[in-house]
């Protein structure tokens, strides 16, 4: 308590003054100008809804004016603060201007003391919070635990389509295999050949080509159109060979064979 | 398939069972068990809430008691017998002053913005303080304000009020006393330094002291938001 | 709190508060807890043993118990709600294409052995196929067949029949009707069994190269493929 000089006239009381002083020493220990102005106002010893403003504002200024003197740095907005408690010091002293734009000096001060009491609410809230009873210190969760084990069950589904489907598929793979040129309609010109030149050496008078299709190829038109056709490609061969002989009388007539001699 | 079989197959288990599985449950877990997790956890048909309730009355007075913990339920030991206990859980970091007013003042004004906190309280909150509360896991993020620059906002979890023994956010120590006096609202400077308008923030809170809303609100993303 | 603690440094609490104590100790630790252990933290004076006597007489048929380990005691879950700390989830899977082909060919033509049902698949039947039928308990083991090595045959069960709802394997559609719904393509069976005649046939190969069937192919499992 080194420094009790004063200014003269302040209206500040020699506890205020103390309490500024003690605000100084501890500056770092305040979490800014809105807790400083709350640990001022509790100087009042009222309720914070009866406040005085006008006389935290002073105080305030006080203990601004008090950590110069100290020559202790102040934060900014220490002092941005400051310079707002003095504008609103001056409006709540002066009557306003005619005209003045704004809010008034009445309604800056009650905005300060709600903010005050706000905080001073939440401070007293937060120590009830603190105080009840908590989990690890007067309340304690179970000490063996069990673990939920997730367990996933798989369930296989298929239904009785699904089987006749699979059925049908298998029944009918056989037929599915890389695309080959169905030959069982087809007669080859070997085929043919071989089939002719057993019997072309018995012919010797004219006769249609159409009884020389061996059997079972004379039914199905498609296998006909074959058999017809290789054994048409063969008589050409054989009638190169020499070996037989064809006529036809008419376009689209039919096709006669026969042996060759072998004196002809 | 199975499943519906098993449904109509067999009736639920008598009350007097499920609350013995309830029990069991309960007992097995360190966190609160939800009334969703118990439903799927219990047979078909059952009724865990009814289940809960008989439990609960069933351990009234006793060393250990089932508490409501927003839409969960657990088992803890009765708050009498504390000094039994051997702290053997490591103390959480102290929190600061500062951690310990930010904790109660987006538990009490929740959801809110760092803003709000930093208003309230006359200075910055540092990023520290709101990380050391993120990872206590009391405090998560709520849903962006629908304000000019949809700040996120901060609102109390499950743990907070399972630490703190209270089925739901209203049940905060002298939390109607607070807003019956006015000192829950943020309301604007006079001198238009403050930009949140009162109206729009108290209907979120009403929201959110609602208790079918918490839930709700648990669920949502907060990108959800458009 | 300090005053009944130093009140009980003269007279034990009584029996039934022991016992909640008991309780929340039990309930607490992380470990089984000895007499002697509750001794040194119940209040003087007090007699633990009578305390877990009396709370594991409580505990009786509850869904959880007070059980003895080695000379502590340890609140455990019943030993039949274990099931309880199970958490199923039951996922539903199409059974693969080669497991319905094999469950087919034992449907259609059991009692069947394995080679014969490689022989109608055309593809080696996995192991793993034959065991997921045998698990689902749709197929089982028949009488072996009186042929040299004896094999085992695979035949349906009831199981089979009430999953896909038929009273007998008879009940199966024949190769006829199958292809009267039209799963079946007209082509003849190779077995010569139809009587479709062969301009059908040619048709029917070009359908059989269309695209579906390609891709169908595709998801053929390659192991499967001989």
């Amino acid at each position: 308590m080194a420094h009790t000089d004063t200014d003269a006239g302040t209206p500040q009381s020699v506890a205020d003054r103390m309490a500024a002083e003690e605000l100084i020493v501890d500056v770092d220990g305040y979490e800014g100008p809105l807790d400083v102005l709350l640990t001022l106002s509790r100087t009042q010893k009222v309720d914070l809804r009866q406040v005085s403003i006008l006389q935290l504002a002073e105080q305030y200024l006080g203990f601004v004016e008090k950590a110069k003197e100290l020559r202790i740095e102040l934060a900014a907005d220490y002092l941005v603060m400051a310079a707002w408690l003095a504008f609103l010091k001056s409006r709540l002293l002066l009557p306003p201007e005619p005209g003045e734009e704004g809010p008034s000096g009445e309604e800056l001060a009650a905005h300060l003391a709600f903010q005050l009491e706000r905080l001073q609410a939440m401070r007293d809230a937060a120590a009830r919070l603190m105080a009840r009873d908590r989990i690890g210190r007067e309340r304690f969760a179970r000490g063996i635990t069990e673990d939920v084990t997730h367990r996933k069950v798989v369930s296989y589904t298929a239904t009785l389509l699904d089987l006749m489907q699979g059925y049908a598929r298998i029944r009918t793979k056989d037929e599915f295999r890389p695309y080959v040129m169905d030959r069982d309609a087809v007669l080859t010109l070997e085929q043919a050949l071989d089939g002719l030149r057993h019997v072309i050496g018995a012919q010797v008078d004219w006769a249609d080509l159409v009884s020389f299709l061996p059997d079972g190829w004379t039914a199905d038109p498609k296998k006909r159109r074959s058999a017809t056709a290789a054994t048409f490609a063969a008589t050409l061969e054989l009638a190169k060979e020499g070996k037989l002989e064809l006529r036809q009388d008419d376009t689209f007539a039919k096709l006669e064979i026969r042996r060759r001699a072998r004196d002809g | 398939m199975a499943d519906t079989q098993e449904e109509s197959l067999f009736e639920a288990p008598p009350l007097a069972e499920q609350e013995r599985m309830v029990e069991a449950i309960l007992f097995a877990s360190a966190e609160p068990v939800s009334l969703l997790e118990l439903a799927k956890r219990m047979p078909h048909g059952s009724s865990p809430s009814e289940a809960v309730d008989l439990l609960r009355r069933r351990y009234e007075g006793r060393g250990v008691n089932v508490v409501k913990v927003g839409q969960s339920f657990a088992i803890r030991t009765a708050a009498d017998l504390g000094f039994l206990m051997q702290r053997e859980t490591v103390e959480t970091r102290k929190l600061s002053r500062a951690a310990i007013e930010t904790l109660a003042i987006i538990a009490y004004h929740q959801p809110v913005t760092r803003a709000e906190i930093e208003e309230i309280r006359g200075v910055a909150v540092s990023r520290g303080t709101i990380d050391q509360l993120l990872e206590l896991e009391w405090i998560r993020l709520g849903r962006r304000r629908q304000t000019p620059g949809r700040p996120v906002t901060f609102i109390v979890t499950e743990q907070f009020l399972d630490h703190f023994g209270l089925e739901s956010a209203r049940d905060l120590p002298g939390v109607k006393e607070l807003r019956a006096a006015g000192l829950l609202e943020s309301r604007p400077a006079p001198d238009g330094t403050d930009g949140s308008g009162p109206l729009e923030k108290n209907e979120d809170q009403d929201e959110l002291f609602d208790e079918d809303d918490q839930e709700e609100d648990a669920t949502q993303q907060p990108e959800e938001e458009q």
